[in-house]
C-alpha cells in the first residue's frame, strides 16, 4: 500500500508552494504521548504542512503549565504561527499573550470552544465536546438504550469529563462513569469486566477512545454481558470492527481535518490575511457518526492512516 | 581444612545451657507470624473480608477469577521485581519494557513476515537486551538504580512511540493476528481454562508457576543465596566471593524476561494490536506489589510469595471498588486508603510478634 | 590469653621457612590523596605465623586487603607461589586457598548465621539445572563448626544482625578456618572476644601452622601476637617498620615496637605522671 | 567537663609527621571536584554546549529565560525533595500535593468568598497537615516512604478530582481570578521581572533564594547537620541524641510548604483556575533533579544546589529538544539519553577526581 | 597496657563510695524470644570505675543501652540520683549528664569527623532565627580532643566511613569524654585499639573517675579492667554473676572470673594438650 509513497506527492506539492513565503508554524497540543487520535491530527498537520511548503513543528504536553512553556517557547523561537488545542484555556492564557504581543496569530482547535474568542486566537477548528457528548445520548435514545457505561480512560482529563457528562445530560436512561487506567490494557479490561459483572443492567458500554472500544469488546465477551460498544473516535482496527459489526458506531470528530485546517488557516493568515470563520465562528469539523451504513466511505482512508 | 584442625570443643553443658536458659519458648504460629509475608497476607485477609462484606458480586466465582486476572498482570512482573529488589536494586523501565517486547513482537512478526513465534523470539532477545543494559550500565558506573533505570525508562518511552510510527506509520502496531502461529502465542499467553465451572485465565496459572519457581531459586539455590547477600551487603557478598555484578545483571535480564513473557500477553490478549503509548506508570504498581508484601526497598530482605500476596492485595481492591459499587470518582483516593489499611495491618502484625 | 603458655623456642626454630606461599614486593595503595601504603615487602610461607602489628590506621588491613584480592595495589607486585597475580575479585583469592577474616567482617547482617557462613562457597546437591543448596548439610556443618569455638546459638536462622559483636566475629573465623585451604588471614580477630574465644581462636591459629596453613594475624595485643607469632612485621604510617623473626625479638622489645619505638618511653614517663598528679 | 581532663596531648611532632608523610597534594581544583554537586555541574555544562550548538533560538535571552522557568517549577520543589532525601526519605506524593495546594487555595477562596490570600492560609495549613500526616504515620509505623506516601499520592490524587467535582460540579475550580488578594498573590508568586532587557519570571528568583536559604540551613545551622545525620544512619543518630522523628517529620511539612508554594504559582499562572487532574508524575522529576545533582536515594549525601543544577539540566533538556525542534515522538527518549548523559559525565568526573 | 602500673590499693580505699548516681534494680530485657538480660542490679557512684565484664553475647552491650536511655528495659527499675526514671531517647540521658560509646560506635559514616564529633550537641553563635553553627570552633576543638588522644587525622572534614576502625573509635571515645558530664560509659573502647591507644584511653579513664565521674568500663582484657576498675560485674548468660569491690579481688581471680569460672581449668588444660599434640 505505501509503494508509491516514495514518489508520492510531497515534492511536487512543496514545488507548487513554493511560490509563497516559507512559513514555520509550531502545533502544541495537550496530548499524551502514543495516542491514535493524535496520529490522525498529526497525519492531517503534516499533509497540509507539506502542500503549503511550511515547516511543521509538533509538541505536546498533557499538563497544562507545561504546555503554556511549549507555547512560550514557540514564541521564543519567533514561529510564524501557532496552532493550540485550547483544553486547559486559563493556563495559557499568559503564553497566548506573550505570542500575541510578539506578533504571532494562534488559532485553536479540538478543545476550547467556549474560549478561543475570549483568549483572542483568531480562529477555531474542531467540535464541540459537549455538542459530541449530547449527540451521542441521543443516538443511545434513539437505539432504546437503558443503561450505558462511560468509561473513561484518564481520570480528571477535561475532554473526557465532559463526553460523559454531556452525554449523561442528554441520554434519557441512566449513565455511568467508570475510571480506569488508559495505560494498562489488562486492567482496562478487567473493570469493563468487573463492572459488568457487578452490573448486568448495562446494555451500552460507551468508550472515549477507539483502541478502547476494542478492549470494551473482550470485557463484555469475559463478563457474558450481552451490551453492545459504541465509542468516540476512530482507527483502522475499529473501522474494521464497526465493518464487522462489533462496534456499534463511532462519533467522529474528524481530526485529520482539524489538524490540516488549523495548519491551512494559518498559512491563509499569514500569506492572504483570510480568517476562516470570520474571527466569531468555529469551523466545526464534526460531530459525524461513523456506523455500519457509511463505513464503507470511510474505511479506504482508514486504510491510509487519515480517518 | 576443617578436617586437619580437630579440635574439642569446650564442653557441649554449656552451650547447651544458653539455649535452655535465655531462650524462650516459641509456638509455630508465632514463628509463622515472623515471616516476612504474613503481615501481607493478613493485609490480604482484611482487604478480602472487606469487599466480601459489602460488595455482593465479589463474592461469585466468575468475579473472583476477574480479581485474580487483574492481579495476575501486575503479579507476573511483580515476581521479578521483587527478586530484583530483594537484589538490592529497582527498576523503573519494567512497565514499559513490556510494551517494547509487545511491539517488538508485533514489529518483527509484520515487517519481516515471520512467524509470530519466530518475532517473539527476537523481541525476546531484545528484552533481556535492555535487562543485559540496565544491568551492564550499573555495574560499570555504580549509580544508582533509580537513575539507570529512570533514563531507560524515559528511552524506552520514547522509542515505543517513535519507533513504532517510524515504522507502522502510526502509533500502534499493524494487527498480526492473521499471522502463523498467533493463534498457538495466544493459547499460551492469553487463553482461558475452564476451572470447575469458571473460566480462569491462562496468566493466573503461569503467575503461580513463576511465583513457586522464584521461590524455589530464592530459598534452595546458590544464586538465592547469593541474591539475598548481594542485596543485603553487596560489599560483604564481593568479599566472599560472590559474583556480586553477574547476580545484578542477572536480576535486570530476569525482568527483561518476564517483561517479554507479560508482553506476549499483552499482544495477544489484545488480538495481535499493540498501542505503544502504554506502560507508564505500572512499574510503580509491580514495585508496590512487591513492597506491600514485605520486600525491603534497600534490598537483603522478601520474599516472592509477598510479592504475590501485594499484587493480589492491589488486584482486589482496584475491582472489589468496582464491585462494591462505591462512587468511582474516590477510586484512587479508594484504592490509597487500601493500600495504607494493608501495610499498616503488616506492620501491626509484625510489631505484635517482635513483641512476641 | 593469659593462661596460655609459649611454644618453646626450640620447637619453633626446628621448622624452617619453607617457599613463601604469598610474597609482596613494593606494594602501595592510594585512596585519592591519601598515601595509605607504601613500599610493603612480605613474605608468607607455609606452616608459618606473620604477624602484622602496629598504630590504628597504619595501614594493616589495607594490607590485607590487598591480598584478598579486595583492592588492588597501585605499585608494586602480588606473588602467590611465585608467580605474579592480579587478582580482580575476591574469589580469585579464594579459589587459591586464601581465606579472609575483615576486621569489618563481611557478614550481611540480615541473613541467617548458615547462610553467611557458606556464603560464596555453597555446598549442593541434585544435579544440573536442579542443582540446589544442602540446606540441612549447611545448617549442621555451620553449627559444629561455631559449636567447637564455644559458641553455641540458639538459634542458627537468626539474622546475623542480630548477634552481638563477638559472635558475629566468631561466624567470620569459624568460616575462615572452614574454608581457608593454604592460607589464613585474620584482622584483629580477637579483638572484641572474649577471654575464653581469644584462647579458642589462638587455638586455631596453632593448629593452622601445625597442619601447614600459612597465617597472617593482625592483633594489637602483644600477648596474643608473641603466643603464636613466627614473624613480626609492623607497619607504621603505610611503611614497614620492623621485619623480623621471632628469635632476633623479646615480648618486651615488640611491645615497644607496637607503641611506635621511642616515642613509648615519653609516653610512659608521662602516664605516670598523669596518675600522679591525679590522685 | 573538658576542663577538669587537662592531659597533655602525646606531643605534637608525631602527628604532624603523619600528614606529611601521607596525605598527597591536592589542588584546590581537586577539591573544587570533589564535592557532590559538580559533576553534575559538568553534566549541565555538557547538555548545555549541545543545546547550544544544535539550537540557534536557544543561544538567545529570552529562551535562555524560557528554560530557566521551566527548571524554576521543577526546581523549587527540587529544593524541598532534596532535603528530604538527604534526610533519608522521599515522597511521591510531592506531584499531587502541589494540586491540591492550589485547588484548596482556589476552593476555600470561591466557597467561604475569602480574601485570596485567607484562602492560601488555610491551604497552606492544609499542605503543611499532608506533610506532618506523611512524616507522622512514618515515624509511627516504621513503614517505608515509598508505601506512606504512595498511599498518601493515590488518596490526594482521588481527593483532588472527587472534591474538585463535589464541591464544583467539574473538575476544574471556579475561576478566583477577580477576587480580592489576586493580584498582590498574583505579583508574589507569578510575575516576571525585566532583568537586562529580559523579563525573568519571578519563580526563577524565588527557586535561588530557596536553594541559597535551604543550603545554608543544610550547611550552617544544626538542624542541617540532624538532616544529614538522620539521613545517613538514624540509628547512630538517635544515639547521640538527635530528636529523629521530629527531624523527619518536620522534612516532610517542609515539602509540605514547598508544595503550598508551587500550588500558588500554579493556580496564579493559570490565571485563577486549577485543572484537577495534574501533578502526576511530577514527583518522579523532583526525585529526579535531587538524585541527578548529587543526593544519594539512600539518604546522607548530597546538596541542594546539586538539586538546582538537576532541575536545570532537566529544564534545559526538556526545552532545549523544543528549540532544537527534534521530533516530538522522541522527545521522551531524548530526555532520557540526557539525563543518561548528564549523570555518566558527572560519575566520571567523580571517578577522575576519587583517583585523583 | 603493659607499662600502665596498677594504682595502689590505699589510694583506692580512701575515698568512700558516694550516694550512688546510677542504680538498676533487677531489670531484665527481652528481645522477641530472646532473654538478653533479667534480674540485674547495678549501683554507679560518682569517682567510681565499675567495669562490666563477661562473655560474648552476656548482654552486657545490652545493660548499656538500657542505661544509655536506647532501650527501655522490660522489666526492673532504674533510677538516676534515687529517683526512677523512665528515658524515651538518649537525648534525655545526655541532658543528664550520662555520655556514651556504643560499641557499634553510633557514627555517622558519610559525615565529616567534626560534624559527627558534635553531632546532637552542636555549638551554636548567633541569636534567635540566625543561631547559626560555629563552624571553625567545632572543626577547633575536635581535632585538639582527637589530639588529646593521640590521633592526629589528615583531615578533619574526612568522612568517618574513610577512617581505620581504631581511628573511628577514637573518634567516639573523644566526643563522649569530651561531653559526658557525670557519667561515662565505654562499651569495649580499646578493642580496636593500638597498644599507645589503649593507655591514652585508660589515662581518660582514670582523669575521669578523679575529676568525680562515675565510668561504666566494658572490656574483654582483664588487664585493663584490672588497671583502673574499682569495682567488678561479671555478667554471665544475661545475669549478674559475680559483684564485688576490688579489694575482694585478685588479676587471678578476675581473670578466672572473666574466662567463664570452672569452665576456665578445662580450657587450660585442653589449651595445653592441644599444643603439646601439634607438635
Ligand atoms: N576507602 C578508603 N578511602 C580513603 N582512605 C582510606 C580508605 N580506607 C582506608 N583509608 C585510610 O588509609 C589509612 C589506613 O587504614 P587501615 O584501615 O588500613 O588502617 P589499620 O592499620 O587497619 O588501622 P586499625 O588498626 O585502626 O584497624 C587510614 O588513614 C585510613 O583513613
Ligand atoms: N536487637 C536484638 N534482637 C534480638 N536479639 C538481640 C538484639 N540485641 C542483642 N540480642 C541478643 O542478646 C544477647 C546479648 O547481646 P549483647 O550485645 O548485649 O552481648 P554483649 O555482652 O555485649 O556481647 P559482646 O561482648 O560480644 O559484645 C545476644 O544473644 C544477642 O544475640
Ligand atoms: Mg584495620
Ligand atoms: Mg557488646
Amino acid at each position: 500500500a505505501s509503494a508509491c509513497s516514495s514518489s508520492g506527492g510531497r515534492q511536487e506539492e512543496t514545488a507548487t508552494g513554493a511560490d509563497t513565503p516559507e512559513l514555520t508554524i509550531a502545533m502544541i497540543t495537550h496530548e499524551a504521548p502514543g495516542d491514535t487520535f493524535w496520529d490522525l491530527v498529526r497525519a492531517g498537520a503534516e499533509d497540509a504542512a507539506a502542500k503549503s511548503g511550511v515547516t511543521l513543528e509538533y509538541f505536546s504536553d498533557p499538563e497544562a503549565a507545561r504546555q503554556a512553556t511549549l507555547i512560550q517557547a514557540a514564541v521564543d523561537k519567533g514561529v510564524d504561527g501557532i496552532a493550540i488545542t485550547l483544553a486547559k484555556p486559563d493556563a495559557l492564557q499568559g503564553a497566548i499573550d506573550n505570542a500575541a504581543a510578539a506578533g504571532i496569530p494562534v488559532v485553536g482547535f479540538n478543545a476550547g470552544i467556549d474560549h478561543w474568542q475570549d483568549a483572542g486566537l483568531i480562529e477555531y477548528f474542531g467540535t464541540d465536546e459537549t455538542l459530541a457528548g449530547e449527540a451521542f445520548g441521543e443516538r443511545l435514545d434513539e437505539v432504546g438504550a437503558e443503561k450505558a457505561l462511560c468509561v473513561i480512560q484518564e481520570q480528571g482529563h477535561v475532554a473526557l469529563e465532559t463526553r460523559c457528562d454531556s452525554l449523561g445530560e442528554a441520554f434519557e436512561g441512566e449513565s455511568e462513569t467508570l475510571y480506569v487506567d488508559g495505560a494498562n490494557m489488562p486492567e482496562v479490561r478487567s473493570g469493563i469486566t468487573a463492572k459488568l459483572q457487578e452490573d448486568a443492567d448495562v446494555d451500552y458500554v460507551v468508550t472515549l477512545g477507539a483502541p478502547f472500544a476494542m478492549t470494551a469488546l473482550d470485557a463484555v465477551d469475559d463478563a457474558g454481558s450481552d451490551a453492545s460498544v459504541a465509542t468516540f473516535d476512530t482507527n483502522a482496527d475499529l473501522v474494521g470492527a464497526i465493518e464487522d459489526g462489533l462496534v456499534e458506531w463511532a462519533v467522529d470528530q474528524q481530526p485529520y481535518l482539524q489538524g490540516y485546517l488549523a495548519v491551512d488557516g494559518l498559512w491563509l493568515y499569514g500569506t492572504n490575511g483570510n480568517v476562516s470563520g470570520g474571527g466569531s465562528e468555529p469551523v466545526l469539523t464534526g460531530p459525524n457518526f461513523i456506523d455500519q451504513d457509511n463505513i464503507d466511505s470511510v474505511a479506504a482512508y482508514a486504510e491510509n492512516g487519515t480517518r | 581444612m576443617s578436617q586437619t584442625l580437630t579440635m574439642r570443643t569446650p564442653g557441649p553443658g554449656q552451650g547447651g545451657s544458653e539455649k535452655r536458659e535465655r531462650v524462650g519458648r516459641r509456638s509455630p504460629l508465632r514463628r509463622f507470624l515472623a515471616r516476612p509475608e504474613v503481615g501481607s497476607l493478613i493485609g490480604a485477609v482484611v482487604v478480602f473480608a472487606v469487599f466480601f462484606a459489602v460488595a455482593e458480586p465479589f463474592r461469585q466465582a466468575a468475579s473472583f477469577s476477574t480479581v485474580l486476572y487483574a492481579s495476575s498482570t501486575i503479579g507476573i512482573m511483580a515476581v521479578a521485581v521483587a527478586l530484583l529488589m530483594i537484589g538490592g536494586e529497582f527498576d523503573l523501565s519494567a512497565g514499559v519494557a513490556v510494551v517494547t517486547s509487545a511491539l517488538a513482537t508485533a514489529m518483527f512478526s509484520y515487517q519481516f513476515s515471520l512467524n509470530i513465534w519466530a518475532g517473539a523470539a527476537l523481541a525476546l532477545a531484545l528484552a533481556l537486551g535492555i535487562g543485559f543494559l540496565n544491568g551492564w550500565i550499573l555495574v560499570r558506573t555504580n549509580l544508582p538504580s533509580f537513575l539507570v533505570t529512570l533514563s531507560t525508562f524515559l528511552m524506552l518511552q520514547g522509542l515505543n512511540i517513535a519507533v513504532t510510527k517510524l515504522v507502522t506509520g502510526s502509533v500502534s502496531t499493524d494487527n498480526v493476528s492473521d499471522m502463523d502461529g498467533f493463534a498457538s502465542a495466544r493459547a499460551v499467553f492469553a487463553s482461558s481454562i475452564p476451572v470447575g465451572g469458571v473460566d480462569v485465565r491462562i496468566t493466573v496459572l503461569w503467575w503461580l508457576l513463576f511465583a513457586a519457581l522464584a521461590t524455589w531459586v530464592l530459598m534452595r539455590t546458590r544464586v538465592g543465596n547469593w541474591i539475598y547477600a548481594v542485596g543485603g551487603n553487596a560489599e560483604s557478598a564481593r568479599a566472599v566471593g560472590v559474583p556480586v555484578k553477574r547476580v545484578k545483571i542477572g536480576l535486570f535480564m530476569t525482568v527483561g524476561f518476564f517483561a517479554w513473557f507479560s508482553g506476549m500477553h499483552l499482544l495477544t490478549a489484545a488480538n495481535g494490536v499493540q498501542q505503544s503509548g502504554e506502560g507508564v506508570g505500572n512499574e510503580l504498581l509491580y514495585i508496590m506489589a512487591a513492597v506491600v508484601g514485605g520486600c525491603l526497598l534497600t534490598g537483603g530482605y522478601g520474599t516472592v510469595v509477598g510479592a504475590v500476596i501485594g499484587a493480589f492485595i492491589y488486584g482486589m481492591t482496584r475491582q472489589g471498588i468496582v464491585y462494591a459499587g462505591w462512587d468511582n470518582n474516590w477510586i484512587m483516593f479508594f484504592v490509597g486508603a487500601m493500600l495504607l489499611l494493608a501495610v499498616v495491618i503488616n506492620m501491626w502484625v509484625r510489631n505484635q510478634t517482635s513483641k512476641r | 590469653m593469659v593462661t596460655l603458655t609459649d611454644t618453646t623456642e626450640a620447637a619453633r626454630e626446628e621448622r624452617a621457612p619453607s617457599e613463601p606461599v604469598l610474597e609482596l614486593r613494593g606494594v602501595g595503595k592510594t585512596f585519592g590523596n591519601i598515601r595509605a601504603l607504601s613500599g610493603i615487602d612480605l613474605k608468607v610461607g607455609a606452616g608459618e605465623v606473620t604477624c602484622i602489628l602496629g598504630d590504628n590506621g597504619a595501614g594493616k588491613s589495607t594490607l590485607i586487603k590487598i591480598i584478598a584480592g579486595l583492592h588492588a595495589p597501585t605499585s608494586g607486585e602480588y606473588r602467590v607461589d611465585g608467580e605474579p597475580v592480579a587478582f580482580t575479585s575476591p574469589r580469585q583469592a579464594l579459589d587459591r586457598g586464601i581465606a579472609t577474616v575483615y576486621q569489618d567482617l563481611a557478614l550481611v547482617p540480615l541473613m541467617p548465621v548458615w547462610r553467611n557462613f557458606f556464603l560464596g562457597s555453597e555446598i549442593r546437591t541434585g544435579f544440573g539445572p536442579f542443582r540446589m543448596l544442602d540446606v540441612a548439610g549447611m545448617r549442621r556443618v555451620a553449627e559444629e563448626e561455631l559449636g567447637k569455638m564455644g559458641i553455641d546459638l540458639p538459634d542458627i536462622d537468626a539474622p546475623v544482625g542480630n548477634l552481638s559483636g563477638g559472635q558475629r566475629q566468631v561466624v567470620a573465623i569459624a568460616r575462615a578456618v572452614y574454608f581457608g585451604a593454604r592460607v589464613l588471614i585474620l584482622d584483629e580477630p580477637t579483638a572484641a572476644l572474649g577471654v575464653k574465644q581469644s584462647g579458642v581462636v589462638l587455638k586455631y591459629v596453632n593448629a593452622a601452622r601445625d597442619a601447614g596453613l600459612g597465617v597472617i594475624f593482625i592483633t594489637h595485643n602483644p600477648h596474643h601476637a608473641f603466643m603464636v607469632g613466627d614473624h613480626f612485621v609492623v607497619v607504621k604510617l603505610g611503611r614497614t617498620e620492623l621485619d623480623a623473626p621471632r628469635s632476633e625479638l623479646t615480648l618486651e622489645e615488640l611491645t615497644h615496637h607496637m607503641a611506635g619505638g621511642a616515642e613509648l618511653d615519653a609516653l610512659e614517663h608521662e602516664l605516670k605522671r598523669g596518675e600522679g598528679e591525679g590522685r
